[in-house]
């Protein structure tokens, strides 16, 4: 296994950042990076992909933030975080000393939020490079959610790029609920994005059988997990059809390493794994492993070889 | 009532610290397996987590094996370790907690353990009540055990619904002085724990109580009115029990005496009892660090 | 058990035709209903919605058409089927002879492709209604689904009313692929829809690991099962919070009593069982049996008085 | 090639008819459990099922039990029916037959069946050849029971990759003259079953086949060329088993002489040899009823 793994070459890249490995955390999904430290080496894996983090200090929305579902689980936590003054503080040096890339997602409810937080984080020790979480409600649009517009989603995108470290590459993540996600992910490669994170949750609601009302207090909560698989998969599939040269991080539902193999070969250059940690704490290293051992045993010399293998 | 909205007077305990050891990753094997009334009993063969864990510590199981639907894994306190073994008491509930405790032995399971944070020991000696609600007195017999072995008197209440709703009182019984309540009567006296708790808090120095959040209310406002720390195992909904989906916060004051969304997995599931802010679980208090944040403002 | 649901009335309607169950098959998943025969009463249960059917005979897709997913399966039969023809030649009689109510679902690819299949059907024996399956694509859009554009749902739904018999019921079917699933809701509403089905199937894709090409000759397929119902209540509970008044037929994933129970308390007078029926042949009775019986632990003493309830 | 585009001649075979008896549902006992070689043979405690079931019919199990995240159901051939009981063989594949395939005694599981049609009987006395590939031969040992019962003399041929991967053997050697194939040589002859086939074929009015489609292409092209009628059961992935999803279709020529996408659940898993069109399974032919709406046109 360890001989096979080494003869398949696993680098990959963000943008112009290059990564050892393949995969990464989800936002979200692995708080800052700390807590899996018992678990895994987050040296090794691709990067710590923070929870998103705002301005300020968020308190989350209050509890039930969430519920299970088939293959999957619903969630509403509203983005609980330090804000960016304890991210610098706290979090980022933490993993920037033990030597631990973070991709560090930013979220915002107006374009100007975005463009503050990547200027904060401009060439902070660590700092890899930027996810824009553009599934937010935008303020100044009634609350529709800047990822479901193309217009919103890039005038988000085209204020980060301006404003980040031009080292950061800069990802806009999008949302699969969309009519036509290509376009959503046209509009923002041509706003500057230097990759797309894909995808966020779904929108979905559980009520309470006993209650009779929705579970979470947010009434609707996004779903994750591998039962939105196949939509992810379709999503990058679609994408890397349309859009060949942007490159993928592909996420939803990725629980082992052929699951993994699905996202590279659909078109994925890189793959978050979110919902699989909280079934088991190893899961960034294990699919990393996994991912290898299947890419070897399909003749593959690196990676990047595999990369949209399935559309040719 | 201290440590709520209206505070008064200084809080009685310090956060509970946290646990000499870090978590592990297992597949291990059951070793025996028995029904305890409404319960079952898992001993499992895990000598790693039986040899880190702490009192009032949890473990976190993967349910359903290979074909699973359900990817949350299920927490459930540390009823017992030691020799290799590890003791869980599992009421079947839900799909998982029911999968859990159809178990036999030689299956396997995953788990990971131990988990959250131990229940601080008070100064040797001091006289100390344990107050356990259902299967929540599983968790109080390693405690009870450390207690007597740092020289403290032990009092433990059990309670429960019903005569098969209580657990460990035999275990407990080895330790303590036990007393039983339950609702209907069917063992020890008709009524709740804290019925019991008023003739015990005057001659104790530190409460300990673990079951549902009701019951830990209750104990925890006694201990409180009483002058009394008390520490309590809370037990919110929990998706992955590591500390990172954060599905698992209450309202909890910190050191700085600034209310937070504290995780029960990573900053719990033992609180000081008298800074958790049990009337505003699941609301979202304006003086919540980052409430303001989400749009709530102070009246 | 039977006393209990002998007290709660589980009659509902689909738009103006009454029916004694507000369980049915769900489209494409019981085909016309005669292979049930076996396991369930055909005549008790709401309707028997029948596998989409086109005015010309079709083969449907080459095989493989399936793929089992995390609580789910896609599936691109691509409406294999014998045209209306045969339907009514041999399907509808069989039907209507056992005294089972049909809930006919049509689809086209063009505008008149609907409404002649209306035509077809008026005053039908046994014909309940009509389902529009507008999931498909449109030969005059360069194949973009009827269901994705508010407009083209709309021009098919007028037509389909204007053609139909007016005793028969009309109820739109819409997609949850979607931004907006609301103004495709309003908009096929206000064409004259006098119900609204939902959801139908995601738009999913799955790889193969070994051949390393999309599982399905169709490349993407139709995502359905437990996995899809937090997708499917979400829907159902913001169309239902829009436009209360309009009658909704629930489905996604729907297995037991108590996922009916969750679409009822969101805001559907009748479900659907789809996919959970190639698991228990039985499923739709038996959904009914746990439906009622849920119910009447709750209290209610009608499914009516059920409909909604979650949004009080 | 009879049967196929460019067909020539009158079909050999009429279309298997419907079986008898309806399916049931059941929950039932596995009563005994065996490895065989690289499968498992399950025994289950289903009267109602085995006396409906006929040769050639399957059943579909659930897989997975109450937490499962496998939906589809698991058709697997009727190994042997009688005295209250059904056998299979299992052989451990995916998710699905893994699961089945570590049943053990005493565990319950979900079962729809007898489904599909059974093997159509010949005229008394009728010679006739079993070809049984891998677990396939399982499926033949009702059926040569039958045959002998009506008089048939029976030559069973039984090739799998390995001897590990043979099944039935021994219990169609009770029943008939058996020939073993092997592709390795660990078991009888090395080679495949079709080079057994030939020795046999000139004394049989009838040739019967379960097994992976290649074999059975090979098997049904050998017999339609010496004019012998022959009966396959196919093996399409299938979701439902009952015949309402659609998923499991192929083409196969009907008794019009028209082609059509038949469900291989319910209007197979037994077809004429001569009327599956092997070569087009998983493409659309333009002369498939319905082709046209589908945008294919004849060339
Ligand atoms: C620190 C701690 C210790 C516990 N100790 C025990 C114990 O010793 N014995 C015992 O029987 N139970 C214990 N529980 C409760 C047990 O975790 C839940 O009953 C169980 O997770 C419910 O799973 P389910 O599949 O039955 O229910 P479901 O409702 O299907 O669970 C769905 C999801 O919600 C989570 N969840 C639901 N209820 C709870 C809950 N009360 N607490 C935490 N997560 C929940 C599950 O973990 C799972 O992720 C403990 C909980 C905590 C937090
Ligand atoms: C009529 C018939 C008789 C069969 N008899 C036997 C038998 O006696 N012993 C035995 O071991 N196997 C038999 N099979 C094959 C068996 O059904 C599949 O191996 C099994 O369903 C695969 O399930 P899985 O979970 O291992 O694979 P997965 O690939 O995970 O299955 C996913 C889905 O695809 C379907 N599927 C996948 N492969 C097949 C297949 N070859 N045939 C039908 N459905 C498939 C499954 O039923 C399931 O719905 C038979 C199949 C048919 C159609
Ligand atoms: C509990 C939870 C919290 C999440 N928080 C965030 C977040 O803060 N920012 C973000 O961009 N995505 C967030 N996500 C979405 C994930 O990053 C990921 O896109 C999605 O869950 C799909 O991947 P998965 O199925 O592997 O979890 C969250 C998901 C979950 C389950
Ligand atoms: C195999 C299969 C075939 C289907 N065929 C149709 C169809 O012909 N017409 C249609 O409107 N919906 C069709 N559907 C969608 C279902 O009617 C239903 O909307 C969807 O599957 C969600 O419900 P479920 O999760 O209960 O299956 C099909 C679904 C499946 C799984
Ligand atoms: S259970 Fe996940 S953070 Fe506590
Ligand atoms: S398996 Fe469903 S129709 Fe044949």
């Amino acid at each position: 296994m360890t001989l096979v793994d080494a003869a398949v070459d696993m680098t990959t890249a963000l943008g112009a950042a290059p990564i050892p490995s393949p995969v990464l955390t989800a936002s979200g999904c692995s708080a800052f990076g700390q807590e899996l430290d018992p678990f895994i080496d987050l040296t090794a894996i691709g990067a710590v992909v923070t929870k998103s983090v705002q301005l300020r200090a968020r308190s989350g929305r209050p509890t039930p933030r969430m519920a299970e579902t088939p293959s999957g689980m619903l969630n509403s936590i509203g983005l609980q975080g330090p804000g960016i003054d304890g991210l610098l503080a706290d979090d980022l040096p933490w993993l920037a000393e033990r030597g631990a890339r973070a991709f560090v997602s930013i979220a915002g409810t107006r374009v100007e939020d975005f463009a503050e937080l990547a200027q904060r984080l401009r060439g902070v020790p660590g700092v890899l490079g930027l996810e824009v979480n553009i599934s937010c409600p935008n303020v100044e649009s009634r609350g529709e959610v800047f990822a479901c517009d193309p217009v919103a989603a890039s005038d988000v995108v085209a204020a980060v790029r301006a404003a980040a470290d031009p080292a950061q590459p800069v990802y806009a993540k999008l949302s699969p609920d969309v009519t036509d996600i290509v376009s959503v992910a046209r509009a923002v490669t041509e706003a500057g994005a230097d990759g797309l994170s894909m995808i966020n949750t779904l929108l979905g609601l559980v009520i309470d059988p006993d209650t009779m009302k929705p579970v979470l207090g947010g009434v609707t909560g996004g779903l994750s997990g591998p039962a939105i698989r196949p939509v992810a998969l379709r999503c990058v599939w679609q994408v890397h059809q349309a859009l060949p040269e942007v490159p993928i991080l592909g996420m939803g539902g990725i629980r082992d390493g052929l699951d993994a193999l699905q996202f590279v070969l659909a078109g994925a250059s890189a793959v978050s794994v979110g919902t699989a940690v909280f079934n088991d704490p190893t899961a960034v290293a294990r699919v990393h492993e996994e991912l290898a051992a299947a890419l070897a045993a399909r003749g593959f010399g690196s990676l990047r070889e595999a990369v949209g293998y399935a559309h040719r | 009532m201290t440590g709520r909205r209206g505070q008064v007077g200084p809080l009685l305990t310090s956060p509970a610290p946290r646990a000499t050891h870090r978590p592990v990753q297992r597949v291990v094997e059951v070793a025996r397996r028995r029904p305890v009334g409404a319960y079952v009993e898992l001993v499992l063969a895990a000598p790693d987590i039986a040899e880190r864990s702490e009192p009032g510590q949890f473990v976190a199981f993967a349910v359903g094996g290979p074909t699973s639907a359900h990817l949350l894994r299920r927490s459930i306190a540390i009823a017992g370790a030691g020799d290799g073994e590890v003791t869980v008491v599992v009421a079947p509930h839900g799909p998982g907690s029911t999968w859990l405790a159809a178990l036999q032995a030689g299956d396997t399971v995953d788990v990971v353990g131990p988990l959250g944070r131990p229940y601080p020991m008070p100064a040797d000696g001091t006289p100390a009540l344990l107050v356990g609600g259902g299967y929540g007195a599983a968790a109080l017999v390693g405690l009870a055990a450390r207690l007597r072995a740092a020289g403290s008197p032990v009092t433990a209440i059990c309670g429960a619904a019903s005569a098969d709703r209580l657990s460990s009182v035999e275990e407990l019984g080895e330790l303590a002085e036990v007393v039983v309540t339950t609702d209907d009567g069917s063992a020890g006296r008709q009524g709740w724990v804290t019925d019991a708790m008023a003739g015990v808090l005057g001659r104790v120095g530190v409460v300990y109580a673990c079951g549902p959040m009701g019951m830990l209310r209750a104990v925890a406002e006694g201990a409180t009115a009483a002058g009394l720390p008390s520490y309590v195992a809370v037990e919110e909904s929990m998706a992955c029990g590591v500390g990172v989906c954060m599905t698992c916060v209450l309202p909890v004051v910190g050191e700085d005496g600034r209310t937070r969304f504290s995780r029960s997995c990573t900053e719990g599931p033992v609180f000081g009892g008298d800074r958790v802010r049990f009337a505003d679980v699941g609301a979202l208090p304006w003086d919540v660090v980052g409430a303001d944040a989400m749009g709530v403002v102070a009246p």
